[in-house]
């Protein structure tokens, strides 16, 4: 019996169509899994199906869940079917748990109120649920006391609690670790059971190779492609899924070790890093070589961030020495940064930025206008300002204005992490390609252990410090920060 | 939330009510002093004001002494000895009688303490039979008056400690403090042994409300009964209401200029005549304190003996003001201020904001002086200034209100201000004539012309230049009837007030 | 732990800011003090210069004033205030009277203004942009630029002296709470009202406020469960802060009410030049401000795990 | 203070609120300099007759208790008030920014004293401050001045302070520095940028605190002395005539509350 069925599913904003007319039903015990950039129209999709569209959004076909049948432009309706009928895991589980209720409070008041148990009877359920996802002992802490993955556990939890039979995740992997990936599409595949419905938007190729199921891509609000999860990724018919898959970093092809010349760009020996008086790492050695490309993997918490900056000089090593090549003129050692936008400053626009650098640099007339064209970047982005272009475009303006240094050593610190497969793609390229030409020596950091293994000369992979790291205390301490103003 | 929104509403009208805001029997007094302490010396006046405390000798609406704790009073032959009979059966609050020992006790305690009595040429304070004696090392014709004075305050030995400072007003007034809230409030109840007629309302209040402002809104709207020292603009506000009677009394209280004779710009009797005639003093009266009319001299009608009718009165004159400093060499400058040898003719006048329509009177005063060519600035600060000033020769002017019967007998303050070195009096100014008179008044010889000539001698060289007599006013609320003046500022004769019917 | 060690330090700089301001003042006018002393003593009837020398005299004033400075420190350390130079009373004393008058106005004025702001802010918070929501930022904004002096007068004319219903002035009974509670109540709640809707509308627009209404929960089962609490962490924090507005708002207030409180003696002891008073009152409003703080820190640390992680 | 001003989920700006503000504050002081140029009058000049009349072409706004024209004074004293208050927020704020940039970029020592000395005067009540200062200078505008700015620095002080520290730990300036920019640019183009607002907004909240606390001291008598027009002063003298002359009092009134109305419109919606 379909758990969900969904016919002419449309949103337009006014007068423009969004989200063409979208068909789609969810079967027990067979995932669904959406697949698209952002921008795809793959979260519309899914706040149209649980009545959550924004009031500007007008929703148009009709959706029939179990017995019922809802009109998709009348969201009001939807409402009763959440926690009962929909149970929705939001995107970043750990922002969606009250941040002042301890786990089993939050997972009994589903089944207080909703289901209306007694109290007593809702803590006790609540505690079999929490065990059952291996949360035994973990049900009175407060959610800045759980990991990312725990976090999510508790949040299916609550979720479900209410008796939903479909389960609706939304980017369930952002914000995670990459290494929890499997963890996540296990855990969705266990609670779906051989009954329930399970419908997951993402652009993690990863997670939705795990899921199996059927897959729809969509991309600029329309499908591109629909069928078997297995079929679509073995054989993908649409050129866009081609090109979409191909900048998974998994089916990239490994590229060409360089030839070391010359001496080390930068060397470490018997480094040690500690922060907050933990320590990171231990005894780290390591040689970067001009021309080459150095990767760092690992996860996150473990100090491969720290170990650049280390490298740069920007904070000191608790042990061991770092060396730089002599004779390089002090900023000749650049970084590029996880979050382009945060990397300029905020009210300049980008091509006052850019000529400031120039100027500084003395940089030949012209050659910001080489670099430019060299990167592919339109002349008429230099008039914007970094909140006003788009993440890739920004982290190539992050690379033209460090090239206009003439820098011997790149540290680049996750410079794809917050951008789309195919950018990611093709900003990676375009610095290795940099690194070649103009003989760089690139130290390369990402979570993706696969990025880093088709892309580095050479691999270092840093393991998790002991204890374990916490995630997301950094993340819980700014969080209370702002809860404060 | 809608729900304690209306809890608060609800609560706020409950509390708020359409009770009236008066419905208890307590009379409310409410005036402008503060009470400091259980201490005679400073907040004595609260405590005889409010019929608690009393003194040996009192006086009546003319300033006539008249008896109080002490029934006679008799001076020698020689005037150095003066014997006061004390009443019999006079019982303090708390229920010890009055004797000769415990009166002693407490003049000798006051004696120790800054006040009149200090000054006073008292050789020795003796008890006798139902009497006290009091030695003197010269003749002083005002002692009773100034035990009429609120220092001069009989209290039982309970009330002070071991070094003398007051910890407790027990008196024998016909009131008796309940309970007593620093600075504040103080709750008296009628004193069943008092030896006098009994009060007519049994409990009364008092709450020191400094500002004037406020205390004419609590008139205004029915919360105190009888609220004392009001404001002229008040005054006229709460004249239109029916529920509040005005009342309103001259007292001998005078507002005037008090100047530095050595100043190089007021040394000439000229010089301060033509300031005088710059005032226009019924200008002040109408419009700010909002009386019929201004002084004509300095001693107002109410200081019995002093004031002389027959005086020439003080006038208003601009032109000859401006000739009579003219012929003093003053001659006028571009901006209209008066110049001589390079000086311009500015002044500072010190004032205090205590009394609220001192300030205003001082703006007043700064454009009639500037229409003369005189340049004024205010400096409206702490009254202690003024007497500070006095003594280190800094005063130029000062704005004050000084009252000439704090003790009934005007001739205390008039020796003080005027003949001695008295802080709010004349400054750098000597009369021979003038301070031959006043001894002689002082001492006992001397009568109703003698005091005329002193007043005659002020008018013509004005050390001090007078601007208007005081009259106080206080408002008093329907409820209550019987209410009175008494124009010496000691009592608000609570004891004789009763409920309206 | 760290937190309250923090309000220690800022507690003894409290003290030694407020030692230097009244050494600062004492110095200023040297010999001015026995007669200021003396005029708040004896009235401006009675001060003269006998009046003046009797204060100099008991009082030893003239002296240097670092030995005083640091003789003031040293008491201060043995929780000795002195005596008030006016009335002779320690100050201690004198201030334990007074702060339980302005204490409890103060309470009030926190209570009502409780009732009166939050639930107003929280509704409008929950619809932000709604006609409630315009409806509170015209009527807080307006109510902020009402000095509070202005907001009395307006309380008296208007509900003791035209309508009758409340006493106008004075102190005593439960009645004479409510125009000065209110006047200050009223400016507190215009900035109560603002924080609790800011919260609200920030709580409302965070991913576990929309969690907890896909689990199933009403809005009104999410707004007490998941919004209250959470609200009331920045309201508390606030209220912390609000404080030293409260303070100078009782300052006034109590001036124009007759309020035997804490800030009518403040006024009056500067007004007076006496020095120890100042001093005491000054510190015993700055150590109440850090003491409240503390407080608040803890109550924040309870209702918030996260803060003492 | 565990409590950071800055925080980015700031509430849409109002533009109508702030132009509305800023009408307002323009209206008031076009009133106060262009007012007595189309009436000329002296706002000193008494005419005793004339106490509590009601407006006439001479003075639009009637008489005083003394005579004097309300229109003449309320001018003056519009001028007076956010003169000084306008000159300790200028104080001020210099100030604030000069130490709270030292603070956030020399850190140590010079910014655990600086911030003990910010939280120490932030746990004393303003005008308590004052009140002292004015014991000291008293009644005159540079008493006023030197209380005010005295208070006023510490808000702009941890603003800035805060907004630099967080300014300069950002990848932005980071970056600004690996690249070999000097302090001058850092601060021109990084942290400056980031506290304009901020500063604009606290100098308008600064400037109707501190006329707020003029006017405040006015009323109790602590404030500018008389005969000087200072708009709590103004409203205190003419308080007691409420019933007589109702518009002489409302104009102080209405003038105080457009003026602070304006600021806190101009200065947008921050809590405290």
């Amino acid at each position: 019996m379909t758990l969900l069925k969904a016919e002419d599913i449309s949103v337009r904003d006014g007068g423009t169509v969004i989200l063409e007319p979208l068909s789609l039903q969810l079967d027990p015990g067979e995932p669904l899994v959406i697949l698209g950039e952002t921008g795809s129209g793959k979260s519309l999709m899914a706040q149209a199906l649980m009545g959550t569209l924004p009031p500007e959004l007008d929703a148009k076909g009709r959706i029939a869940i179990g017995t019922q049948v809802l009109n998709a432009g009348a969201p009001a309706r939807f409402r009763g079917l959440w926690g009962r009928e929909i149970g929705v895991l939001p995107q970043e589980p750990w922002l969606s748990l009250d941040p002042l209720m301890r786990a089993r409070d939050q997972v009994a008041e589903t089944h207080a109120l909703v289901r209306g148990l007694p109290r007593g009877k809702a803590r006790a359920r609540a505690g079999a649920d929490l065990a059952a996802l291996g949360l035994g002992g973990s049900e009175t802490r407060y959610p800045h006391e759980l990991s990312g993955g725990m976090a999510q556990r508790v949040a299916i939890a609550a979720a479900r609690a209410g008796g939903a039979r479909i389960v609706i995740a939304d980017e369930p992997t952002k914000g995670l670790d990459a290494a929890r990936r499997d963890d996540v599409a296990a855990l969705l595949l266990t609670e779906m059971g051989e009954t329930g419905g399970l419908l997951v938007i993402t652009h993690d190729l990863a997670l939705a190779r795990r899921l199996g199921g059927r897959a729809i891509v969509l991309r600029a609000g329309a499908v591109v492609e629909c069928g078997a999860t297995d079929q679509v990724f073995a054989a993908p018919k649409a050129p866009y899924t081609k090109e979409f898959f191909a900048a998974d970093p998994e089916r990239w092809a490994p590229r060409r070790h360089a030839a070391r010349g010359g001496p080390a760009v930068v060397s470490a020996k018997g480094l040690a890093l500690s922060r907050g008086g933990r320590t990171l790492f231990e005894d780290v050695s390591l040689e970067i070589f001009q021309g080459g490309v150095f990767g760092v993997t690992g996860p996150s918490g473990c100090g491969k961030s720290s170990l650049g900056d280390a490298l740069l000089g920007l904070i000191d090593p608790a042990r061991g020495t770092v060396s730089r090549r002599s004779g390089n003129h002090p900023n000749d050692f650049q970084k590029l940064y996880q979050d382009p936008v945060a990397a300029f400053p905020r009210k300049r626009t980008l091509g006052q930025t850019i000529a400031d650098t120039a100027r500084l640099c003395g940089a030949r007339p012209g050659e910001i206008e080489t670099l430019r064209d060299r990167l592919g970047l339109a002349p008429g982005l230099l008039a914007r300002r970094p909140g006003a272009v788009s993440g890739g475009e920004l982290q190539r303006l992050s690379l033209l204005r460090v090239l206009l240094r003439n820098p011997s050593f790149i540290f680049a610190d996750e410079p794809t992490s917050r951008l789309d497969p195919i950018t990611q793609a093709r900003v990676i390229a375009l610095l290795t390609e940099t690194t070649e030409r103009d003989g760089t020596a690139l130290l390369l950091v990402s979570h993706d252990a696969a990025l880093i293994r088709n892309t580095a000369d050479t691999v270092l992979a840093l393991a998790a410090p002991r204890p374990p790291c916490r995630p997301d205390a950094a993340l819980a301490r700014r969080r209370v920060a702002s809860t404060l103003h | 939330m809608i729900r304690s929104t209306f809890l608060a509403t609800a609560a706020l009208a409950l509390l708020a009510g359409p009770a009236p805001a008066q419905s208890d029997d307590r009379l409310d007094v409410v005036a402008q002093f503060e009470i400091q302490a259980p201490e005679p010396s400073t907040s004595g006046y609260i405590f005889t004001r409010m019929g608690i405390a009393e003194t040996l000798v009192n006086a009546d609406a003319e300033g006539h002494l008249i008896p109080g704790l002490a029934t006679d009073w008799a001076v020698s032959e020689d005037g150095l000895t003066w014997t006061f009979t004390l009443r019999d059966g006079v019982r303090f609050h708390d229920g010890t009688a009055m004797t000769a020992d415990t009166v002693v006790n407490a003049l000798e305690i006051a004696r120790g303490k800054p006040g009149p009595l200090a000054d006073l040429p008292i050789t020795g304070i003796a008890p006798g039979e139902g009497a006290i004696t009091v030695t003197l090392s010269e003749p002083l014709a005002a002692l009773p008056a100034y035990l009429a004075e609120f220092r001069s305050q009989i209290l039982a030995p309970a009330s002070y400690g071991p070094d003398g400072a007051g910890v407790e007003i027990i008196g024998t007034g016909p009131y008796r403090i309940t309970a007593m809230a620093p600075p504040l409030s103080l709750d008296a109840t009628a004193f069943a042994d008092y030896w006098g007629p009994p009060p007519h309302i049994a409990d009364v209040g008092y709450s020191g409300v400094s500002r004037v402002e406020t205390r004419a809104l609590m008139a205004e709207s029915g919360e105190a009964d009888f609220v004392f020292g009001l404001d002229p603009a008040s005054v006229s506000r709460l004249g239109m209401l029916d529920s509040v009677e005005v009342l309103s009394v001259p007292i001998s209280r005078t507002l005037l200029i008090k100047l530095n004779a050595t100043h190089p710009f007021l040394a000439q009797p000229e010089a301060r005549r033509a300031l005088s005639l710059a005032i226009d003093r019924a200008g002040i009266a109408r419009a700010v304190l909002r009386y019929p009319e201004g002084a004509t001299q300095l001693f107002p009608p109410a200081v019995a003996g002093w004031h002389d009718d027959a005086l020439s009165p003080l006038g208003h004159d601009v032109g000859e003001a401006r000739a009579l400093l003219a012929g003093l060499g003053w001659q006028e400058g571009s901006d209209g201020i008066l110049v001589r040898d390079g000086k311009r003719f500015a002044l500072t006048l010190t004032t205090y904001p205590d009394r609220p329509e001192l300030p205003l009177v001082a703006a007043v005063l700064e454009q009639q002086f500037r229409a003369i060519g005189v340049e004024l600035t205010i400096n409206s600060t702490n009254s202690s200034e003024i007497p500070a000033g006095h003594q280190n020769g800094t005063l130029e002017l000062a704005l004050l209100a000084r009252n000439f019967s704090l003790i009934p007998d005007p001739i205390g303050t008039v020796l003080s201000d005027y003949v001695g070195n008295g802080d709010w009096g004349a400054m750098n100014w000597r009369n021979a004539d003038f301070a031959a008179l006043v001894r002689g008044i002082a001492r006992g010889v001397g009568g109703d012309r003698e005091r005329a000539g002193a007043a005659a001698i002020l008018q013509a060289e004005l050390p001090v230049i007078p601007i208007a007599w005081y009259r106080q006013t206080l408002a008093v609320s329907d409820r209550v009837e019987g209410a009175t003046i008494d124009p010496f500022e000691r009592s608000f004769g609570l004891q004789y007030m009763r409920w309206a019917e | 732990m760290s937190a309250l060690a923090s309000r220690l330090v800022q507690a003894i700089m409290v003290a030694l800011l407020i030692g230097a301001a009244t050494f600062a003042m004492m110095r200023s006018l040297p010999g001015d003090a026995a007669w200021r002393i003396a005029a708040g003593r004896y009235g401006y009837d009675n001060v003269d210069a006998a009046a003046a020398d009797a204060v100099r005299a008991e009082l030893g004033l003239g002296g240097p004033a670092l030995p005083a400075l640091l003789q003031w420190l040293g008491d201060l350390a043995r929780l000795d205030f002195g005596t008030s130079l006016v009335t002779g009373r320690p100050v201690a004393a004198e201030i334990a009277h007074q702060l339980g008058a302005s204490a409890s106005l103060a309470l009030v004025a926190v209570l009502l203004s409780l009732l009166i702001g939050p639930p107003l802010g929280i509704l409008a918070g929950l619809r932000p942009g709604g006609p409630l929501d315009r409806g509170l930022l015209v009527a807080s904004t307006g109510l902020k630029a009402v000095p509070q002096f202005l907001m009395a007068l307006v309380l008296i004319v208007a509900l003791a002296v035209q309508l009758r219903w409340l006493p106008a002035a004075g102190h005593g009974t439960a009645r004479h709470f409510i125009l000065p509670g209110l006047t200050l109540a009223l400016g507190l709640a215009a900035v109560n009202a603002r924080i609790a809707r800011d919260a609200m509308a920030r709580i409302a627009a965070m991913p576990f406020w929309r969690f907890a209404q896909w689990k199933g929960l009403s809005e009104r089962q999410t707004l007490i469960r998941h919004g209250l609490r959470n609200v009331s962490v920045p309201l508390i924090t606030y209220l912390g802060l609000q404080f030293v507005t409260l303070v100078e708002g009782v300052i006034i207030v109590e001036s124009i009410f007759g309020w035997p409180g804490i800030g009518h003696a403040l006024v009056h002891a500067i007004f007076s030049r006496d020095v120890p008073m100042v001093q005491g009152t000054a510190l015993v409003l700055g150590l109440g401000f850090v003491v409240v703080n503390a407080a608040i820190d803890l109550a924040v640390r309870h209702l918030d795990p996260r803060v003492a992680a | 203070m565990s409590v950071v001003e800055i925080h980015g989920a700031r509430r849409p700006s109002l533009p109508l609120a702030r132009m509305t503000g800023a009408t307002l504050v323009v209206l008031v002081v076009l009133f106060a300099l262009a007012g007595p140029l189309l009436v000329p009058g002296d706002p000193f000049a008494q005419s005793l007759m004339k106490a509590l009349a009601g407006p006439e072409a001479a003075a639009p706004l009637g008489y005083d208790h003394l005579g004097r024209s309300v229109f003449h004074r309320l001018a003056h004293a519009l001028r007076l008030s956010p003169l000084i208050a306008l000159a300790a927020v200028a104080t001020a704020g210099a100030a604030g920014l000069l130490l709270g940039t030292l603070a956030a970029a020399q850190g140590g020592w010079a910014d655990r004293i600086l911030t003990m000395l910010a939280d120490a005067l932030l746990a004393l009540p303003g005008l308590l401050l004052v009140l002292i200062v004015l014991a000291i200078l008293p009644g005159t505008a540079l008493g006023f001045w030197a209380g005010l700015s005295l208070v006023l620095w510490v808000e702009f002080f941890r603003l800035t302070r805060a907004a630099t520290r967080e300014t300069l730990a950002s990848p932005a300036v980071q970056a600004s520095r690996l690249l070999g920019f000097g302090p001058a640019y850092l601060f021109r183009t990084h942290v400056w940028p980031e506290i304009a607002p901020m500063m604009l907004t606290a100098a308008a909240f600064g400037t109707a605190t501190a006329i707020m606390a003029i006017a405040a001291l006015g009323f109790v008598h602590v404030g500018m002395r008389a005969p000087t027009p200072e708009l709590g002063l103004m409203m205190v003298e003419l308080l007691p005539y409420w019933r007589e002359a109702p518009l002489a009092l409302l104009s102080p009134v209405l003038a105080t509350f457009a003026l602070l109305l304006g600021l806190t419109l101009l200065a947008g919606s921050r809590e405290t």
